[in-house]
């Protein structure tokens, strides 16, 4: 039951949607809505080894830097901002306004310090994804259970081995949904960055292909950045299994009996 | 008292403490001499937490000095151990008993043989040698607070402060955890403030018993228990004096709640 | 005829036909500006709509969907876009290079001290375009060519032309390709030109033109005509009142007044120069833009 | 045996109430304005002391006058409304759409399962590949910006409403169970407080990504609003002007900013991480 | 016991719980009838609460079953209530205590002067009346706890399920309690089952004590309470009878918790 419910259950809806798309551009009046099966067509001749090592792999790369990046930078900063509610009275006006600068403007103030190659892109990745990071960590190592804290500053548990057993573990859940939209937001700073002063890259092909009106090639693209996010959120998945096992051990035990 | 103010390990004087407009201690003055346990009654809410927290340097009092071999005291001192009131949450739910156990021995620098040992002991004094590999959570209420009391043991602090740290365990188990207790006091000279709800137990463990007032507190009452040093769960509390003092502790609790509190100005 | 309900003209009051323009907020669009001002479209009844939109490639979807009902796009990204079907209908000539060699609006550009004397040297150097793939590709490419360099070994980079100057002066590229305004911004900054781009690609090029959809044109043949004489009526007074355009600028570009005067003005002729747009065709097929050599014919409305 | 007499007097302890309370986030206002002052000082003296080019980067006071002189505009305020009519309305849109699919989501396992797979793949598409469909649909007008802001926002949103809808303490959930409170009912009092930190973070997150949006939009499409106004900038040869728009942008991310965080401090009141800075 | 099983209005049969390979219940029956006050002791991590949680629906047993009135419970059945014994964790913190003891009220649908009679009356019950507008956490441990009694009092269930349930409060607010649940118990026959560590209490408010050997679970005695029905805080716990029957159940207790499990087969 349940061999023939798993596959049902991941593959109904995206099935649906197919069909819907499906109905809508058959006929073809809409130019930049082509019908599946034009798309499944385009995809093999537009992402060959080739163009995937050149245009894919430079993109994923850039992808991951930055992403680690900002996971690093924004863990750390949203730590002492969490811990240090002066700190975070100084900051927050400037790091907002920062967080509200869109990326595209964004993008000629950085290309003056980091130029345009890749120091750029990874810059305005880490730019873009490292606020969910950071806020997140903010509220989690805000929310540190009083008590827990207590305990630690009775057993005098402080410096580093307080930030990694209490602070960093306490806001580890919170901290892990500001990594997963992260993740995300670096997918598409990824392309925004791609858009300019690039000559490859993942983002860069999918513009292009829109310039060309290559529609069929562009959905193609969107395609592979929604299989690529699919994969990076499933690896995400995994790694969040493995660093919160004892929070998920803790919630389905006590759901265990839930109905 | 004033002779034992002299001697003190850990004084409390003049402590005052008010959340907002809400006057928990007034005035409370305890002096405990190096080697001293001394149990704390008090009516519910009377602030027996609150005197332990600003005792360890948790909490800042609102007026009133807290000092330990003569220096004040506003951090917790080194050498000091809590047993928390709330004991399921205050063990780490991602850390297993053994790891809970084993943390605060780390912050010490202890070996890892050493901390083995410890953990040993401890976790077999209370009767869960066995569960050291379980995550908190995986315990009943009972447990976890055991593994908080066996965290304390471990740690051989000299100034041991436990809130209520039977409350949660059987009779069989918590007449046990007494003797522990006992033994470690006696074995290793610990200085211990223990909070009780239970009279017996106040009467049993301690040296002094100190009975407080409803909020805004003052200390009601303090008791010698002139009982012999040795003590046994079937002897001891079947003596005269026993029962005894008991009685007189239980008159004043009844006091203390039913009495109404000064006014503050007078 | 069978498009009077299809959406893509609305009759006010009045009895004008609302029409909606999609221009980019550059130097080139200046004339339909000024003859907007000038009454040359309210003459013909046409209530005219400008929007400005940051390039051609938002500007093909919305003439496409009917929220615009012309469009203002380059020639390469207008080839382009019939290549693949679309069914677009060139109405007018928009903007043509001045023809004349150091005097026109676009310039490949490099540092003041640059080594780089001809396009020839350009070759193994990177070069910032506003956009790969499209005219400026084959415009510098096609310098290098006719100079004797190697178009294949060019590193074409592409940047937004306000972002050409700082990456030029902090030496992140090796030359530009820029057209006004940011042309004259960066010879005030020391930059020197090493060759008009647009002059070397054919005499007298038209750059880009006015579109419209072939269901328009079919639905409203005479909507079309109307505007194209304005649009063209437009086209040739900007061309003779070159204060004029300097000073319509000011309303729809952000360009410092002092700038204004030292500006290179294009030429508007009205009609497009057929020929020249042929060679833009012929080079972006073989630079492989192009899948197949373009039907030009089908290009033009008329 | 002695009995200790009751308090000698005592003064009574400094009432630390509303006043205290505004006396902390006033000190914090001026602190947030010196953080700020820092950093305007940073962006003034660097153009001047040539690490940048003052044309690339102009300095601050360059910018401020540009903002002054366009703030006497009627187009520039014009403008702001355009965007901040966008934003907010499709900052509505998403955090409306993301709480309640949320919540039913988290609270209808059958449901998750069948979307998991389509959520996780539109998740990280990103929204300005999107562009092209939303001028298709709507064209360059605010049905694109709201289209594109309330894609991007629901996202952030979403996320961490199922982060906190997961988080709510067992114990609490089951007393709710076992006094039998209805579906709704354990939505309406125990999963929602619960999540509403989570939610909050969300909405913080969720405003900076919807105001990026619709700037990015009208950037990109030319839909009127700021980012119009940027991209006419942009092409235009004056950067003071760009910055002084940008600077425009990042005030209203910092106004909302703390909106959002007045309403923190008096819907969770009752949550650690704000209990715990209220002066007890 | 098969007399009583005729008339139970709660009866638990043959209960199975095994937390991953850890076998906590192996088989307990347990039978209330309606109106009766059980009182449930057991050495620490026995299994009481998980029993309670299965006896509540809170929890699936992994065998055996629970019946209320006959009927198989899934879920938590109507007219129920449950103090736990994370009594801290189960007030909601963002509610102050009166809306903590109204929210089931308020879900139960009664009109708002009867619901602000009843948190009236549950909150002065417990000592707490002029502490209703603060919140959960600015309360003491016991005062917590007393919330959460109040709640589950004003809540007037026809059957009530205590874990622990005064673990965290003075000897004289306990005996304030006790009485209160007795005289609850006897003015609208709620049906009681009553975890505890205090075998005095078990024996002063049960009309049976069970008790239960460490895990893996079984029944090791269920004992009847024949003290008279009216009692009294100081006559009954003078009582001779008194005294044998808690001697006894302290016995029973230490025995359960020597006693080396029965092999699972037998
Ligand atoms: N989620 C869980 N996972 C694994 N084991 C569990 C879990 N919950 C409880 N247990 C185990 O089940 C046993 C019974 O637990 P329970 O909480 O019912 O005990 P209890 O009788 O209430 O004890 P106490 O008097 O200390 O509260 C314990 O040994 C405990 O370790
Ligand atoms: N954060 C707080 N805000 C306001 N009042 C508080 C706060 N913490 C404690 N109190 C009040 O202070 C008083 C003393 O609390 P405390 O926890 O010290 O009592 P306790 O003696 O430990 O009681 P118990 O025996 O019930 O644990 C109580 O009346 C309580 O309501
Ligand atoms: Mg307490
Ligand atoms: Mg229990």
């Amino acid at each position: 039951m349940s061999l023939v419910l798993k596959p049902l259950r991941w593959f109904l809806l995206p099935v649906i949607l197919i069909g819907v798309w499906w109905a809508a551009s058959a006929g073809g009046q809409n130019f930049y809505l082509p019908t599946p099966d034009a798309v499944v067509r385009a995809f093999g001749p537009t992402w060959t080894p080739a163009t995937l090592r050149a245009d894919v792999l430079p993109s994923v790369v850039r992808l991951l830097a930055g992403f680690a990046i900002a996971g690093l930078v924004g863990v750390a900063a949203g730590t002492a901002i969490g811990l240090s509610p002066r700190l975070r009275a100084y900051s927050e006006p400037v790091l907002e306004f920062l967080r509200a600068v869109p990326p595209p403007v964004l993008i000629p103030v950085v290309m003056l310090f980091a130029g345009i190659d890749n120091t750029m892109k990874v810059t305005v990745i880490v730019f873009g994804c490292v606020w969910p990071v950071l806020l997140n960590t903010i509220e989690g190592v805000r929310a540190v259970d009083p008590v827990l804290d207590e305990v630690c500053r009775a057993y005098r548990i402080s410096g580093l081995t307080r930030l990694r057993t209490l602070v960093l573990r306490g806001a580890s859940p919170q901290i892990m949904t500001g990594l997963r939209q992260a993740l995300a937001i670096a997918i598409i700073l990824m392309v925004i960055s791609e858009m300019f002063a690039a000559s490859s890259g993942l983002g860069f092909t999918i513009v292009q292909f829109q310039r060309g009106y290559a529609i069929p090639e562009m959905w193609t693209g969107i395609i592979l950045l929604g299989l690529l996010g699919i994969l990076l959120a499933g690896l995400f998945g995994l790694a969040e299994r493995v660093i919160l096992r004892w929070y998920f051990g803790l919630r389905r035990a006590a759901r265990d009996g839930g109905n | 008292m004033a002779a034992q103010t002299e001697t003190a390990l850990l004084e409390i004087t003049g402590l005052r403490k008010s959340y907002g407009d809400f006057e928990a201690i007034r005035d409370v003055s305890v002096a405990l001499a190096a080697g001293e346990l001394v149990c704390l009654v008090g009516p519910s809410g009377c602030g027996k937490t609150t005197l332990l927290k600003c005792a360890a340097g948790l909490m800042r009092p609102s007026g009133g000095t807290v000092t330990l071999s003569g220096t004040p005291v506003t951090a917790p001192p080194a050498d000091l151990a809590v047993v928390f009131q709330e004991y399921g949450r205050s063990l780490f739910p991602w850390l297993t008993v053994r790891r809970n156990v084993e943390l605060p021995l780390k912050e010490k620098k202890l070996g890892r043989a050493e901390r083995n040992r410890l953990i040993d002991e401890a976790l077999s004094a209370v009767g869960l040698a066995d569960r050291g590999d379980a995550y908190p959570w995986q315990l009943s209420g009972g447990m976890q607070q055991r593994v908080a009391i066996a965290r304390a043991v471990a740690y051989q602090p000299s100034v041991m402060l436990m809130d209520e740290p039977f409350a949660a365990v059987d009779a069989q188990t918590r007449a046990d955890l007494e003797d522990l207790i006992r033994s470690i006091w006696q074995k290793f000279g610990v200085t211990i403030l223990f909070v009780t709800h239970d009279i017996d137990e106040a009467v049993y463990l301690g040296e002094r018993v100190i009975v407080l007032s409803s909020a805004p507190t003052v200390v009601q009452e303090t008791l010698s228990v002139d009982l012999p040093a040795a003590r046994d769960q079937l002897t001891t509390r079947a003596d005269p004096r026993f029962t005894e003092l008991r009685a007189h502790v239980y008159a004043e609790i009844q006091a203390a709640k039913k009495r109404a509190p000064a006014p503050a100005t007078d | 005829g069978c498009g009077g309900s299809s959406g893509s003209e609305v009759k006010t009051e009045g009895g004008n036909a609302q029409v909606t323009v999609g221009t980019i907020p550059i130097v080139d669009v200046a004339p339909i500006y000024l003859g907007k001002e000038k009454g040359f479209f309210s003459k013909r009844n046409i209530d005219l709509t400008l929007k400005t939109a940051a390039g051609g490639a938002a500007i093909v979807p919305s003439v496409m969907s009917g929220e615009y009902q012309v469009g203002f796009s380059n020639f390469t990204s207008l080839l382009l876009a019939r290549d693949k079907g679309l069914p677009l209908k060139v109405v007018s000539n928009g903007v043509s290079s001045t023809g004349v060699q150091g005097k026109d609006f676009g310039a490949i550009v490099v540092a003041g001290n640059s080594p780089i004397k001809t396009p020839k040297d350009l070759s193994g150097k990177r070069v910032a375009v506003n956009t790969l793939k499209n005219i400026g590709d084959t415009a510098v490419r096609n310098s290098i060519r006719k100079d004797g360099g190697d178009p294949a070994t060019v590193k074409l980079v592409e940047l937004p032309f306000p972002d050409m100057p700082p990456a030029l002066a902090g030496g992140r590229v090796d030359a530009a390709f820029v057209v006004e305004p940011q042309l004259s911004q960066t010879l005030a900054a020391g930059a020197r030109p090493i060759t008009s781009t647009y002059v070397d690609l054919a005499p007298n090029l038209s750059v880009a033109g006015y579109f419209v959809t072939e269901k328009l044109l079919a639905s409203d043949k005479d909507l079309v005509t109307r505007f194209t004489e304005a649009i063209q009526e437009s086209l040739a007074y900007a061309d003779a009142h070159p204060d004029e355009v300097r000073q319509v600028l000011t309303s729809y570009t952000k360009i410092t007044p002092d700038l204004i005067p030292k500006l290179t003005l294009p030429k508007w002729p009205v009609e497009v120069n057929k020929e020249s747009v042929a060679t833009l065709g012929e080079l972006a097929t073989s630079d492989k833009l192009l899948s197949k050599a373009p039907d030009l014919n089908a290009l033009y409305a008329d | 045996m002695q009995t200790e007499s009751p308090a000698a007097p005592v003064t009574a302890p400094a009432a630390v109430t509303g006043a205290a309370r505004r006396e902390r986030a006033g000190s914090n206002a001026v602190r947030g304005a010196v953080g700020a002052l820092i950093a305007l000082a940073v962006w003034e003296i660097a153009p001047r002391i040539g690490l940048v080019s003052s044309t690339d980067l102009p300095p601050v006071s360059t910018v401020l006058r540009v903002l002054v002189r366009e703030a006497g505009t009627s187009a520039y305020w014009t403008a702001i409304g355009e965007t901040v009519y966008a934003w907010l309305l499709g900052l509505l849109i998403a955090t409306a759409l993301a709480i309640v699919l949320g919540f039913s989501l988290a609270l209808l396992p059958a449901v998750r399962a069948f979307t998991t797979s389509t959520v996780e793949f539109l998740r990280p598409i990103p929204s300005v590949a999107l562009i092209p469909l939303a001028v298709i649909v709507y064209g360059t007008g605010l049905g694109s910006t709201l289209l594109l802001v309330v894609y991007a926002a629901f996202w952030q949103i979403y996320v961490q409403v199922l982060a906190g809808v997961a988080d709510v303490d067992p114990v609490a959930e089951e007393t709710a169970r076992s006094f039998r409170f209805s579906r709704w009912a354990r939505i309406r009092h125990v999963t929602w407080p619960s999540a509403l930190p989570y939610v909050l973070t969300g909405v913080r997150l969720g405003a900076a990504v919807a105001l990026i949006l619709a700037v990015t939009v009208e950037l990109v499409i030319g839909a009127p609003g700021l980012g119009a106004e940027i991209a006419v900038a942009r092409s235009g040869t004056e950067p003071a002007l760009v910055y002084a728009l940008v600077l425009t942008t990042g005030v209203l991310g910092v106004l909302v900013n703390v909106g959002v965080r007045a309403g923190e401090r008096r819907l969770l009141r009752w949550h650690a991480s704000v209990r715990r800075e209220v002066p007890v």
